[in-house]
């Protein structure tokens, strides 16, 4: 993608300015006016000293152009604004990588074919709702026969084992039982995110894993609707999926990094 | 009808607004306007302009001939016989005598040519208004075609949700094309370019493609023909047709609808009332202006929004929805009068009573339905509330949410969508996708609802429609009384107050002489005409 | 009723309803649990807690009672007979008693004491259940005094509309008060102080006032007292009563009602169906537990509130409102048999259903209207959409508007309101805010729309609701053929499976022994008791 | 209001922290926490590195713990973003000073009574929407007999002969008009700010005041959706007026500031 183009069906003319992806910036109703919307609520009642106030913090957060368009009383002691502003900030897209799970998306059949042909027995994969958490539709959505949004789940795979143990299961017992039923890979979900609550739960899991030697015996996976690839990868798994994850996506990463480990170890043979 | 309203009191508004249009059609017959006569000579294919130093602006053809005309006294005889005539004498088209006639820097007078007989003058001017009305039938044979191979989410029997209308505003024409081809991607089904502020003051029609606007994109027939190529290619893509609007209230209305036909736009807010109220435009003027323009409209399947929603923003929404429906009954007869079938008439209401006022919704609720009711085959183009919203966009959007319900449950035909910004500036993307998001959901959650519920008899909401149309009649009888020019001046619409010789353009007026040619008004007036 | 609905086929459902009642009472009657004992203990006055080393927490001295018991192998009497017997024995209060064997670092064993006449034991047991229940019945007096001096936002006829119950949950209940009061203020009429996360696993009920929560506060009796003393004076201040709500269901819910009720909570969420699909609480714990739990509410005139909602967020919204219909049933007549009124009876169902289902407005008003016919007198707790709300606050804000309009279209009982950020974090100040400013515009402005509209004959919206009715009678003839506990175990509710000796709690269930003794529940079940 | 203090309601309790004046940050769910919602459109399509944008336009505002909650896509090559932050900022409220309109509010029975006593005679207040600006709503609800909420507007004061000259009146004109009828004051509505066209317009009425030698001949007023009193004084009137208005506090103080330079007049002699 080279740095600058006309945004979608816009007119080849001088005056309509480009995308210009080495200074990214907002797009309110122009190419680059920055123009943004905020809101909060302050801990002091209405006043124009309050407005003028939240006219300070869209400075401090490098906003020009500042509307203060809605300051309302919720209750006394309150004050709740909406705002307007253009920002001077902007990002180089350009240099933006993110981590990006290294999967060849496949489908339902490929997968079943290839697991048939090039593995020989079924990949047994074990899931659960780890810790306190009692979410159970995010990793049922990835399970189930029904799987997700028409995109059937992982028990639907004739080449896949997939064990579903539920919610509130501590990492010690998904971690036994992965052992118990030697597993390949071990699925993990984490659904709230209160205090970081999640990222101390994988955290933990991978160091019980770590202490257990195991680190390299399973592909770990983890996901929820706050976490995604490189908060996966900080946390010392292999691989994070975020909101809006099919079946598809994990059944096709999990079979990538399968044969991928596969192919290594007969090299270091 | 799904309110018990008496159909002999709606009978009788009719009837009154018969009498009324039928006094003012006298004066409109009478009368001719620059305006009117700017129009038949782009009719007759002159779009030009020149870069006139004095106001460093495109200044066209047009005007150049109709103000010669003027100065030379000759206008009263209409501009077609003096370019019937200068054509025969110079056997020249209407494009080159325009030509001679700007470079000649006002020495080739129409009026000075010598007269040709009056039977070949007329003759060579009903060959001219032929070819130049034919040119529109063209244009609107080629939009129903390509409309045919697309989806058209207009539903004459409004069983359909309403079209999603929204306005792009930035400006510039060019950005405007990316936003309205955003707008449509996500559900748009008609984009309106909001105008310029007070190009409705302007008394000449901008030239060429403008990239600097003021709280809008000025309307010129560049910025048309940029617009509706595009949304051509958008309709093609996404398989469905996104219709074009454009505003012609104001001193250019007649030139703007003729332009508007010529380019193949869709919609085109047409209303003399709203002029004369809210751009204190000369009731004359603009009511002879808004005969043409309709006219034109009707023949090419151009559907004319009226601007009754704004007397809801000056007057009380609450008390004053007979207004607004009085005014409809009085534009719906002009409408007929020029030959436009209710199926194009996108009759102006809004939701604009206060939002905390108690029960609000069931009044609102039984005004929209009173309304489709009324006018069952009008596709009404219902507006969004404006006057009470706020800054605080979360309760703005909510408000928009519940006119979205109203819209879809009293089956309205065009439906403006209200932005959550509406109390603070003219329309982001995002805003609109905002806007666009909730109406989608809305719409397809309760398309069938307006099927599924009854009012109940003699109820809250039958009984409120039932006093708008008391209302409605009394002041329909005071303005038979009083005439619709002194019910003007009287504040019956909008708590405004205008007079019959004021505002601006009333100067553009002119009696029409005995010798008054216009074949392009005579052919749109048959009624079978290019059918 | 607006629907027709068929009264017969209503009534089998409630038969069925009866007969399954009537198997699931025969477990309970013969039964008792640890938290329905402790419940007990705590009626006695005894509402202590020490500081356990062990768990580093303060473990309530009800506890400690009944686990010596149990260790000595005397539970199955009651835990009223050993207290009674022991304040005859030390001739001492409960209290004194406790204290004593609090201290006695399990010296002090109630069941190694002699034992008295069992007539004397049991008049000794009498006047204490006396005592104790009289003490709930007083603060129910105190509330309806209060409510008498002050606006009383519920309307037992539902024509006003529904109470608008908010959530706090800061995790510490001195900022929970800061922004309840703030809720009250902007309109919010009931307060839910939302539990932390997995207290409903706890055996014991955490003690004093707590300041660190897990997305949620602890339910503790001094945070009960704390937070009901500040809606008091809230209360006074806004000239309407401002109700308080907690979280009854799993391990503790007798004795969460018990002491909900001596610090005079309004509403309580009760329901052993929840805590078994949805917290694998043992299914026969929790309803044991649940009967007595329901018999002091009713006593003491507290809502409850149950959980149905929830089977919608697992199992798909459109297809299974037959679930929630049928389980609505069997908690109306488990809530009947321990002495409710309907009038106290917040029956949980939802609006859950995919919003960009085609007519899904439709069917959402169809169940709605259907349970407000199904349950006329019950004040039913109208849940907003959670599963399908998005990151997008702008479009889950107009999904919430909606729910409003259907909430008061079809004249609901209590309503929660949904949060434009229900898909993000447990709410913000600001986020309150907002919900209460939409629900205030809607319900004012929509307030007798449920009396305007009448819904079509055999249209959609009626046969969906029959559908759903007819739906819910087949899966209640099931439930009668199989029995509650082999349903749950076949998925019949939120497709979610629990066997009978399954999950949390099992342990905690006992026999009566042939003396057993509890005079605080039979005192309960006496339908005069305490009127 | 000293510069800590608890929370209206809030129990006196070591765990509720109080409102700090002068570090003020928003308040999410707990005080302090700084919590805001933001939302803006990317002209770039969604996907991974776009997120990642999202998230480096909001830490470049100035805020941690950031979620990007949501990432839409309203067209080809756009895509709009709601996140939530908490910001470092805040605010010495202590040090906020807003200029205010000094009035001394009264009741309209006061203003006409103190009018007849003190001045003698009607006090003249010429009012219009100026420029190109058609927007009368404002400016009438000033003006009209009606008034605005229940508030009679200026038309209605007995003290007051209020002239109402609608909209679109040019500068020039207005003042024209005040100079022939001998106002005393005059007041302008602006509400379309459309590249500032409303300060350009004040600006534009004062400098001709200025040069005509008529800056202290009258009272120059304005208001207006977009304007407040610091924007009136900057742009050189003596007093400006925001959303809101009610005519009362307007003819408050036109009566205030009337009296004043009729005592500094008197002093001068
Ligand atoms: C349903 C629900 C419940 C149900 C759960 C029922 C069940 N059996 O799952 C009930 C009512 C029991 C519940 C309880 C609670 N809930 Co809840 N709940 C929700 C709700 C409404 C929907 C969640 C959901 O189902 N999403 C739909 C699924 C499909 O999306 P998803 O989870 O993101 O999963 C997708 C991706 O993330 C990914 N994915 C997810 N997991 C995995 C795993 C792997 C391996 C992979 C590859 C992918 C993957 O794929 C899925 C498909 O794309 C959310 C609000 C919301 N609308 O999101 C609140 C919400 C998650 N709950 C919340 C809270 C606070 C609670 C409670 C603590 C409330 C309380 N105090 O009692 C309790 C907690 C109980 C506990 N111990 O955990 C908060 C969390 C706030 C936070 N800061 O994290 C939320 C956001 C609501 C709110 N706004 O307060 N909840
Ligand atoms: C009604 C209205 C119209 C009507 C005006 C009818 C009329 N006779 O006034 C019509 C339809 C004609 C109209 C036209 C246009 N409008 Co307009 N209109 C509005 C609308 C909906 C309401 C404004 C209003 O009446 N507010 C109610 C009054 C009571 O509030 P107020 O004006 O703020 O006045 C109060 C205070 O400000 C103060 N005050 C105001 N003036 C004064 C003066 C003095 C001396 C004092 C002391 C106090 C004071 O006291 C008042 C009472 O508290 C707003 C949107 C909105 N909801 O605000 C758009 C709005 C103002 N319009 C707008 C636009 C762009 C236009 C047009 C340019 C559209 C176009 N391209 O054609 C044209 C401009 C015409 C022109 N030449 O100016 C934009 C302005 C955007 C911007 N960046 O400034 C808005 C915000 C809509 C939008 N979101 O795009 N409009
Ligand atoms: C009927 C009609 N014509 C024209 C317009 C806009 O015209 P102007 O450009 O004068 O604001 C409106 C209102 O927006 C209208 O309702
Ligand atoms: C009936 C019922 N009880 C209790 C709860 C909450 O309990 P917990 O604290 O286990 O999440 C809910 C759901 O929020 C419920 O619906």
């Amino acid at each position: 993608m080279e740095n600058k183009f006309l945004p979608y069906g816009a007119p080849d003319h001088p005056s309509v300015k480009p995308v210009d992806l080495k200074n990214l910036r907002p797009y309110g109703d122009a190419m680059n006016d920055g123009r943004a919307q905020v809101s909060f609520t302050l801990p002091v009642n209405p006043s124009p000293e309050a407005e003028e106030a939240a006219r300070e913090l869209m400075r401090k957060m490098g906003f020009h152009d500042i509307k203060v368009v809605a300051m309302e009383k919720p209750s006394e002691g309150f004050s709740f604004y909406v705002c307007y502003g253009a920002m001077d900030h902007a990002v180089d897209y350009t240099k933006i990588h993110v981590l990006k799970v290294e999967a060849q998306f496949k489908s339902f059949y490929e997968i079943n074919d290839i697991i048939k042909k090039e593995v020989g027995r079924k990949i047994i994969i074990v899931g659960a709702t780890t810790g306190f958490d009692a979410h159970t539709v995010g990793i049922d959505a990835i399970f189930n026969m029904k799987g997700y949004k028409g995109d059937y789940g992982l028990e639907r795979y004739s080449g896949y084992d997939a064990r579903n143990l539920g919610a509130q299961v501590l990492n010690e017992e998904l971690l036994d039982y992965a052992i118990k039923e030697k597993a390949d890979a071990i699925l993990v979900s984490q659904i709230v995110d209160e205090k970081d609550c999640h990222i101390d739960n994988l955290k933990e899991l991978m160091r019980l894993a770590e202490q257990k030697g195991l680190r390299d015996h399973f592909i770990f996976v983890c996901g929820g609707p706050r976490l995604n690839h490189p908060i996966a990868v900080e946390c010392g798994l292999d691989a994070g999926f975020g909101p809006g994850t099919l079946p598809s996506h994990v059944a096709s990463y999990v079979l990538d990094e399968f044969l991928r480990r596969k192919a290594a170890k007969k090299e270091k043979k | 009808m799904k309110l018990a309203l008496d159909r002999k009191k709606i009978a009788a508004c009719r009837k009154i607004a018969v009498k009324v249009s039928r006094d003012v059609r006298k004066m409109i017959d009478a009368h001719s306007t620059v305006a009117q006569e700017r129009s038949c000579v782009r009719l007759m294919g002159i779009d030009g302009a020149y870069l006139n130093p004095k106001i460093k602006q495109y200044y066209p053809l047009a005007n150049v001939i109709v103000d010669q005309l003027q100065e030379d006294d000759a206008l009263s005889r209409g501009v077609s016989y003096w370019m019937a005539n200068a054509c025969l004498e110079k056997n020249m088209t209407p494009t080159q005598v325009a030509e001679e006639l700007v470079n000649s820097n006002g020495t080739f007078r129409l009026a000075k040519l010598p007269q040709h007989k009056s039977a070949d003058v007329e003759k060579k001017a009903k060959a001219l208004a032929k070819e130049g009305l034919a040119r529109l039938v063209a244009r609107r044979k080629e939009r129903n075609k390509l409309i045919k191979g697309l989806h058209d989410p207009q539903d004459r029997s409004f069983k359909k949700p309403p079209v999603k209308y929204v306005i792009v505003a930035s400006g510039n024409i060019f950005e405007d094309v990316v936003q309205a081809r955003s707008a449509a991607q996500a559900g748009a089904d008609v984009i309106a370019v909001i105008r310029s502020t007070a190009q409705s003051l302007l008394d000449y029609m901008p030239h060429g493609a403008t990239t600097e606007g003021f709280g809008g994109t000025y309307a010129t027939q560049e910025n048309f023909r940029i617009m509706r190529k595009a949304l051509d290619e958008e309709s093609t893509k996404l398989g469905r047709y996104i219709r074009l609007t454009n505003y012609s209230s104001g001193l250019c209305m007649p030139e703007i609808a003729t332009v508007a036909a010529q380019e193949r736009l869709d919609f085109l807010l047409c209303d003399s009332l709203y002029g004369i109220l809210f751009r204190d435009i000369n009731m004359m003027r603009t009511l002879i202006d808004q005969h043409f323009s309709r006219l034109v409209c009707a023949l090419s399947e151009i559907y004319i929004n009226t601007g009754e929603d704004n007397y809801l923003t000056t007057a009380d929404a609450v008390e004053n929805g007979h207004q607004v429906l009085s005014s409809q009954f009085i534009n719906e007869r002009f409408a007929l009068d020029a030959n436009m079938k209710e199926e194009f008439m996108g009759l102006g209401h809004a939701m604009e009573m206060n939002p905390f006022h108690p029960d609000v919704i069931l009044l609102e609720i039984a005004r929209a339905q009173m309304t489709r009711d009324i006018f069952p085959k009008a596709p009404l183009k219902y507006m969004p509330p404006t006057r009470h919203m706020e800054g605080d966009i979360f309760f703005s959007h909510v408000y928009d949410a519940i006119f979205n319900l109203v819209s879809v449950l009293t089956n309205q035909g065009i439906h403006l969508l209200g932005m959550p910004t509406e109390a603070i500036h003219t329309p982001l993307l995002g805003d609109r996708f905002m806007a666009l998001k909730s109406t989608n959901y809305i719409f397809g959650g309760a398309e069938h609802l307006g099927e599924e519920l009854i009012y109940k008899k003699n109820g809250k909401i039958e009984k409120w429609a039932q006093k708008v149309l008391d209302d409605s009649l009394k002041l329909l009888k005071y303005i038979d009384k009083v005439g619709l020019f002194a019910a003007i001046e009287r504040k019956c619409f909008a708590e405004v107050s205008r007079k019959i010789d004021g505002g601006k353009g009333y100067k553009g007026v002119f009696k029409r002489s005995d010798g008054y040619l216009n074949p392009f008004l005579d052919q749109l007036e048959r009624k079978d005409y290019g059918k």
